[in-house]
């Protein structure tokens, strides 16, 4: 493999990506302050729940889950972002991916750290969420490995430590080029991370392998993950969860939210950061067509649930149907509808509008749609049991509201802090692709400008 | 500022794991009774009283708690025996107050295990005294010698066929 | 060779007519009491986290004037294939060798997640520590848990009196003979609608009742085989 | 310190080391193994044997203590009444004994009526406070005194009896309303308190609004009477009906319910008396006589229209009735304005299938109570007959006479007698609380020079006291008390004794009332000298008695065992002697046929203009009329009909509601000519449209904390009367009503 770019454009491209590493303007700034604000409000309703007991949380009898649980499959379906984009662009050698893989791997990253924190927040009992483990202990006493929550824990932390080294090891050769431009501490630090990456064909070629293999290994996790998650419901007998669809279902739902979250995240850098340059409208056509195809597949799942549910006309299931079709929970529904199916069919089914602008619009919709969704699969289910006579509501407090917005607080921060220590570009990667294909590249960019 | 971070998160870590260690050990500390009561002069001793344990912790055979004695009990021998020792006065004051001497307990469980333990049903299965608690008959002193932890209940309980069914304890 | 001593162990059974149940809801207290489970006032019951163990079910029929009102007592029934057990990440609750759906509070963490997969809404989370104005806490029933926040709690067929029961039988060296154990709903039923006992036990009451050709079992089409038997109405 | 916390606090970064192993754990205190009693081993369970007195019944009780503290009431197996079981009521009396507000100790008003302030004194100076109060008024010669209890059987009335004997005749005695009115309209019409209605083994029940699986007579009794009555299969299954304006949870079991216009239940009951009559149903033993010619006017086809009920529907009713192996009718005994005259249509009703003394049917006995009074009242009596005073028998004796005559005729409640007595120089409340039953009474109680009560729980009426004597509770009292209506061959006396030592410094009112006397200068000549010793003394009396067949007429030669045995079994089973009475409890040709044909024929409640309503308030199987209203787990129970929790309702129908445009749980205000509250309204599906109804009980504005301002009192727009005329208007403003189940059918009837 040849890196014969011009030592000039070389250079510029590093100065570029790297710039976000040394200079650090007001926006970030202010992005950081509020949005660690926000976390740290978040952190405070967290200790005031601990202290005061989870019923400072909207929940009752029989509404026991409700943004807890919803904010959970929330978040690791956001993280399937970066699985799919990364992975299955890397695997099926999508040139366009180049720009846009870090940013969806840091993604999965940090929407994972926020999803998997969800079960140990809505414990009644936090302190004691090691119990899940199995952890050797004086009792003799083990997690019960029948447990969806039990296959979460395992799952999750599968897909985190995997989803870490993935976002790693592409990042080994670019933080031996901000090592190689840094020194004193920040070198060393530096230095120690990037592995003593010297850059011969050895260490390029097991990269390269690494990737890959860890591309193949990455996407059957992912897809585990969301099943399993989604069979915390399946599993169960009540009405409307318990349904053999909802592993792809919930599968499709997160690469769907995780599409929209990726490109929200990349709007936003593209802005703040200043790399128009890197992430042109084609990667946001691409992202758009692709979220296009999720959001029919959604709604074929969607209308397959509902249709079979409405059909079947199974006394307890139809309750909670009417209950969100046409119930006090159908203004819901149908903004969900609208937000993930109408919207952006219409924005992204048309050429002319599947600009920049109309993918953010369209994927800030979905990514507000898809926690109306989970919400919706979550509370209306609970809050109609079988028996009439235990029918409850749900209504949160400004504890679980805190917490949510503290999520996104918490990721913005995440973010923040991400790109001020690692290049949000791959480096190498970006240049390859100039190296490899130049043609291809050219032809993009100049499709996209 | 980060140091200073660093060292308060170190502080706090240290603190907690001091906690965690004094917790332990005032577990298996032998606390300071009010009066030196000596169980192996009452039970072991060749010229001394050699009393059966439910002599004192009467009700062990039939409650929950095997409970001290009062002082009643004690002055029941005591209005004759040994009344010079300093120790016996004290607790002849006591006893005409009307009060108890403030025992330390030894053994216990904590309140969060949700736990009923009962004497009762350990005396029937003759499960002698000194399985849970030791060698009480040979020492002066009173400390705790088994940590009653679960695991430890439930080998015990395992080894002499007796149920291991959490609702046996736990409810 | 456990399942022949599972054989062994008596098999806790409640069975309910629904003819003679007039709603009274004397069991509802019977069982607060004898339980210790907490009055959570006014504002906590408006959010919908009163707590019961054991709650009666009143479902109108008909319209006026031929309107029928009916009634159920619903406690945890006891499912011997309980879709609550196999949920529990760390086995707060499991099935016990006496056939009782166990809940052992210092064992669970609060996922909850038995009561999202219990079809009969017959757990009660502990949203906060419970309290009781002094000196209304003399009353507490030093034979049960006061449950701290953050676990889950439901009937337990009043385990207590079970093992009081056991204990006397084993005291006077028999086995446990029917009416030896009588939970405190069954205790204090006005219209004595309610019947406890052994079911593998062919001689015992509850043996007879639940083999009635009006029994029923509570969401029967779910396949949980509850313990609880209901006596229709006829 | 718990682990729990403490993990939290390191959490938060808010504790050190010093701090931990400052703490020391609770466990570490010893268990309550020191307290030196013999007779006491901790980590046991006693049970003790005593009485429910939060109803008139008196059930038997177990009550479980451990560590000296009372932690489970449990009914008594060996008590003929309830049989082992208890209603939710009596369970929630250990609320009653550890009650929060409990007053702890007598106290004196120091501020102005009503100010609510007092300042706590001993109780001598609160016993001399009071004699001399009654003294002055003795001395003084004009007023009266009136002492309102709730009880009026047992230790506080022979207490009441002997101090008023003191008083020369001041001392006026009620008891509260329900109790009174029972009394009197049976006591005419069935010549005993309290017939036996034997539900259990009769094939047919036509109850006329008598809610007996709530409050009636004896819930519990007959709730075991009705398990059987539906637990005999051999028999195949009886009918029961069940005539009210509203579903009762009473109704609610019954196998029809008939939405009679209330007030009409005479009529109904001599409308179908006319059909059994016309179409010659009557059985043969029946009493002929009773078929004279008034009863035609009440042929269904007349009457249908006034009763609100189809024709065919009561020709149907009388011939199942009539046509029934074993029938038995029930009346009401809600003091309606017309309940009288339903009690004897009834008691026609039976007459016509003549189920007297049948299985299944009536049984009038009034042995028990000959037995029993006989013994407890022998000794003041005794006592009495000395100071010259006529003693022939109970009622007609001197002091008490005026306030029974009183109390039966013009006035039966302490409210209706402090309405009409010219003068009450002092009122002494024990357990009753008129400022909240009849709100109209307060200016009156406002006037009375001196208030004294003797409640447990700062009150309403309690609150205007000058003095407070707080009584024990029940579970701390010695007492005794018939257990009425058993079986018509024996009497049970239900024992209370204390199961726990007095938590607070309360006294008996029984000891403060003999305390008093003794102050006056009563003399010490009683065989007793306490409610204890009272108590023991009548069951040795007893005891006697049953043993001989007879009542003894000696007091002394009380051997302990006998007493013992009773103390220990809580309740003493007392034969009857002679059995059933052989006179005729009620003379049916002199007296019924003159009171049916005297009935008169009820006017139909305004049904002309539009928005007029009937409001009918009931008392619930919890509440009672709020007595026990403090105690948070009843408040928390749910009504078994509306599940509505902490706080009351009006019931309207959903017809009404969509009429005057009223939302479920909306804030209404219900008014009538005297006044109007607000309350939420609840959409009820089984109440007659033209009938809004209310349960009592709540609605305090004093009552300890979990009572006070919770809900409307209904007897604030009520007057005392059960059935008002109201209008309803919503307010467009949500109410606070909390509910632990919904209103939803079983099987929610969805379109597709």
């Amino acid at each position: 493999m040849q890196k014969s770019i011009a030592l000039g454009a070389d250079h510029d491209i590093n100065t570029d990506l790297l710039r976000p590493l040394c200079e650090t303007g007001i926006g970030w700034y202010s992005i950081a302050t509020i949005s660690g604000l926000v976390l740290l409000a978040a952190v405070g309703a967290f200790g005031y729940q601990l202290y005061r007991g989870i019923g400072v949380w909207g929940l009752n009898r029989p509404v026991m889950w409700a943004f807890d649980i919803t904010n959970f499959v929330f978040w690791i379906g956001i993280s399937h972002a970066g699985t799919l984009i990364s992975a299955i662009l890397r695997v099926t050698g999508a040139e366009w991916r180049r720009p846009v893989t870090r940013c969806a791997e840091a993604i999965t990253v940090f929407a994972l750290l926020i999803g998997a924190m969800f079960p140990i927040v809505h414990l009644g009992r936090p302190w004691l969420f090691y119990w899940v483990a199995p952890l050797p202990n004086g009792r003799g006493l083990w997690p019960n490995y029948r447990s969806p929550l039990v296959w979460d824990f395992f799952a999750i932390n599968t897909y985190l430590l995997g989803s870490i080294i993935y976002l790693y090891i592409p990042l080994i050769p670019d933080l031996a080029l901000v090592r190689d431009r840094s020194k004193g501490l920040k070198r060393k630090i530096y230095g120690m991370l990037s592995l003593g990456w010297w850059g011969t064909q050895r260490q390029w070629q097991r990269l390269e392998k690494a990737v890959q293999v860890m591309a193949v290994i990455i996407i059957p996790v992912a897809v585990s993950v969301h099943t399993i998650v989604s069979w915390d419901f399946a599993m169960a007998i009540q009405p409307m969860w318990h349904s053999t669809m909802f592993g792809p279902y919930f599968v499709a739902g997160a690469i769907f939210s995780g599409i929209a979250a990726l490109i929200l995240a990349m709007a936003v850098l593209r802005k703040v950061l200043h790399l128009e340059r890197y992430l042109k409208p084609v990667h946001f056509n691409n992202l758009g067509l692709l979220l296009l195809t999720m959001s029919l597949i959604w709604f074929y799942f969607t209308f397959a649930e509902y249709l079979t549910t409405w059909y079947g006309n199974e006394p307890a299931e139809k309750v909670i149907f009417q209950q969100k079709v046409s119930g006090p929970f159908s203004p819901m529904f149908w903004t969900m509808v609208t937000l993930c199916f109408v919207i952006p069919v219409v924005v992204l089914g048309f050429k002319r509008s599947r600009t920049i602008k109309g993918t953010v619009i369209a994927s800030a919709g979905i990514v507000v749609g898809m926690w109306l969704e989970r919400f919706l699969i979550i509370v209306p289910t609970l809050s109609h049991p079988r028996m009439p006579f235990n029918w409850g509501s749900y209504r949160p407090t400004w504890v679980e509201v805190t917490l949510l917005t503290g999520t996104f607080g918490y990721f913005v921060l995440l973010y923040c802090l991400f790109v001020k220590v690692f290049p949000i570009v791959a480096v190498w990667e970006y240049k390859e692709g100039l190296a490899t294909r130049p043609a291809e590249v050219k032809a993009a960019a100049a499709h996209g400008d | 500022m980060p140091r200073l971070l660093l060292f308060g998160f170190l502080g706090v870590v240290v603190c907690a794991a001091s906690g965690f260690v004094l917790l332990e050990l005032s577990n298996t500390s032998a606390p300071a009774q009010p009066i030196a009561f000596d169980h192996w002069q009452h039970v072991t001793k060749p010229d001394g009283a050699q009393l059966e344990c439910t002599f004192c912790h009467e009700h062990a055979d039939k409650s929950a708690h095997a409970t001290i004695p009062n002082t009643d009990t004690c002055m029941g021998c005591h209005q004759s025996i040994k009344t010079e020792s300093p120790e016996i006065q004290e607790l002849a004051d006591y006893a005409d107050r009307h009060q108890q001497p403030p025992w330390k307990r030894v053994y216990w469980i904590e309140a969060e295990a949700n736990e009923f333990f009962t004497h009762k049903p350990h005396i029937r299965a003759s499960i002698e005294c000194e399985t849970c608690h030791g060698a009480v008959s040979q020492s002066h002193t009173v400390k705790r010698e088994t940590n009653l932890t679960m695991g430890w209940c439930v080998d015990c309980h395992k080894q002499r066929g007796a149920s291991v069914d959490c609702y046996v304890c736990h409810r | 060779m456990p399942e022949e001593k599972a054989q062994q162990k008596p098999q806790w059974a409640m069975a309910i007519d629904l003819d003679r149940c007039t709603g009274c809801e004397a069991c509802v207290v019977a069982c607060g009491v004898e339980n210790n489970v907490p009055s959570v006032g006014p504002a906590e019951a408006a959010r919908g986290r009163a707590k019961v163990w054991i709650r009666i079910e009143r479902y109108f029929e008909g319209e006026y004037p031929n309107i029928r009102a009916r009634f159920r007592p619903v406690m945890c029934q006891h499912c011997e294939e309980a879709p609550c057990e196999t949920v529990c990440p760390v086995y707060a609750t499991y099935h016990t060798e006496e056939g009782l759906n166990a809940q052992v509070y210092n064992r669970c963490v609060g996922t909850r997640y038995c009561a999202n997969n219990c079809p009969y809404t017959v757990r009660s989370f502990n949203w906060f520590d419970a309290s009781w104005d002094a000196p209304l806490d003399k009353a507490l029933n030093p034979e049960v848990s006061v449950r701290g926040r953050g676990v889950m709690e439901k009937c337990t067929f009043c385990i207590q009196r079970i093992r009081k029961g056991e204990d006397k039988a084993r005291d006077e060296g028999r086995e446990v003979r029917d009416g030896d154990v009588v939970p405190a709903c069954v205790q204090s039923c006005p219209a004595t609608a309610m019947t406890f006992g052994n079911i593998a036990d062919p001689s015992s009451q509850v043996a007879k009742l639940a083999k009635s050709n009006r029994a029923t079992r509570l969401l029967e089409e779910l396949g949980t085989k509850p313990r609880v038997i209901y006596l229709s109405k006829s | 310190m718990k682990r729990r916390e403490f993990i939290i606090l390191t959490g938060i970064g808010a504790t050190t080391a010093s701090m931990l192993s400052a703490c020391g754990h609770p466990e570490n205190k010893l268990i309550p193994a020191l307290i030196p009693d013999d007779q006491y081993v901790p980590g046991l369970d006693y049970w003790k044997a005593s009485s429910c007195a939060l109803c008139e019944e008196g059930c038997g009780i177990l009550v479980r203590t451990r560590e000296h503290k009372a932690n489970k009431i449990e009914g008594n197996l060996n008590h003929p009444v309830n049989r082992g079981g208890i209603c939710a009521r009596g369970q929630a009396g250990l609320q009653v004994l550890y009650a929060p507000d409990r007053i702890s100790g007598p106290m004196k008003s120091t501020g102005q009526r009503g100010s609510a302030r007092f300042e706590p004194i001993s109780w001598d100076e609160a016993t001399r406070l009071l004699a001399g109060r009654l003294q002055s008024i003795k001395e003084a010669k004009s007023d009266s005194i009136l002492f309102a209890t709730r009880y009026p059987h047992g230790v506080n009335r022979v207490a009441a009896m002997l101090l008023g004997d003191m008083l020369e005749g001041r001392l006026m005695w009620t008891d509260s309303r329900m109790i009174h009115d029972l009394g009197a309209s049976y006591d005419e019409t069935y010549g005993a308190p309290q017939p036996i209605f034997d539900i259990a083994r009769a094939s047919y029940i036509l109850s006329f609004g008598a809610r007996f699986l709530e409050t009636w007579r004896s819930p519990m009794r007959y709730s075991k009477a009705y398990g059987e009555f539906r637990g005999s299969q051999s028999r195949g299954h009886g009918k029961f009906v069940q005539i009210e304006p509203r579903m009762s949870l009473t109704a609610a079991n019954a196998d029809e319910w008939i939405p009679a216009r209330p007030g009409t239940e005479s009529l109904l009951a001599l409308a179908l008396g006319a059909v059994i009559s016309r179409e010659k149903l009557v059985k043969a033993d029946a009493l002929p006589a009773f078929l004279s010619a008034p009863l035609e006017r009440f042929a269904p086809e007349d009457v249908a229209n006034q009763i609100d009920i189809p024709a065919d529907v009561i020709i149907r009713l009388a011939r199942e009735f009539a046509g029934s192996e074993r029938p038995v009718a029930l009346p009401g005994t809600e003091p309606h304005d017309t309940s009288s005259p339903a009690t004897i249509a009834v008691k026609y009703l039976n007459e016509l299938v003549g189920n007297r003394d049948k299985p299944g049917g009536v049984y009038y006995s009034t042995s028990w109570i000959n037995s029993f009074d006989s013994v407890l009242h022998k000794i003041p009596r005794a006592t009495l007959a000395k100071a010259s005073t006529a003693t022939n028998g109970l009622k007609d004796k001197g002091p008490l006479s005026a306030a029974a005559q009183a109390g039966r005729d013009a006035a039966s409640s302490p409210a209706a007698f402090l309405l009409d007595a010219n003068q009450v120089g002092a009122l002494l409340v024990h357990h009753v609380n008129p400022v909240y039953t009849n709100p109209e009474v307060l200016e009156r109680v406002k006037a009375t020079p001196f208030i004294a009560s003797f409640s447990c729980v700062m009150d309403e009426t309690t609150q205007l006291a000058d003095l407070i004597l707080p009584d024990h509770t029940y579970l701390e009292s010695w007492d005794v008390k018939p257990a009425p209506g058993v079986d018509p061959q024996s009497a049970a006396i239900s024992i209370l004794q204390p199961v726990v030592v007095p938590e607070l410094d309360t006294r008996q009112t029984a000891d403060v009332l003999l305390a008093v006397r003794s102050e006056l200068g009563g003399a010490a000549d009683l065989p007793f000298d306490s409610a204890e010793s009272l108590v023991k003394h009548t069951i040795a009396e007893l005891s006697k008695s049953s043993a001989s067949g007879r009542p003894s007429t000696t007091t002394e030669d009380t051997t302990d065992e006998p007493v013992q045995h009773a103390l220990e079994r809580g309740v003493l089973i007392v034969p009857a002697g002679a059995g059933r009475s052989t006179e005729p409890a009620f003379d049916s040709k002199s007296n019924t046929a003159s009171r049916a044909s005297k009935i008169e024929v009820p006017e139909s409640p305004a049904t002309t203009g539009e928005s007029a309503l009937t409001l009918i308030s009931y008392e619930t199987a919890t509440f009672g009329m709020g007595g026990e209203a403090h105690l948070p787990v009843l408040q928390e129970l749910p009504d078994p009909m509306t599940s509505v929790i902490w706080g009351n309702w009006v019931e309207i129908s959903p017809q009404t509601a969509a009429q005057h445009g009223i939302a479920d749980g909306e804030l209404v205000e219900v008014s009538t000519e005297w006044g109007s509250i607000q309350v939420p309204a609840i959409v009820y599906p089984a109440i007659r449209s033209d009938v809004i109804a209310m349960p009592s009980g709540q609605g305090h504005t004093a009552f300890g904390r979990y009572a006070t301002g919770l809900g409307a009192n209904p007897a604030l727009v009520q007057r005392g009367k059960q059935i008002v005329e109201a209008k309803i208007s919503g307010t467009g403003k949500k109410a606070a009503v909390v509910r632990m189940g919904t209103m939803e059918r079983e099987h929610p009837d969805l379109k597709r």
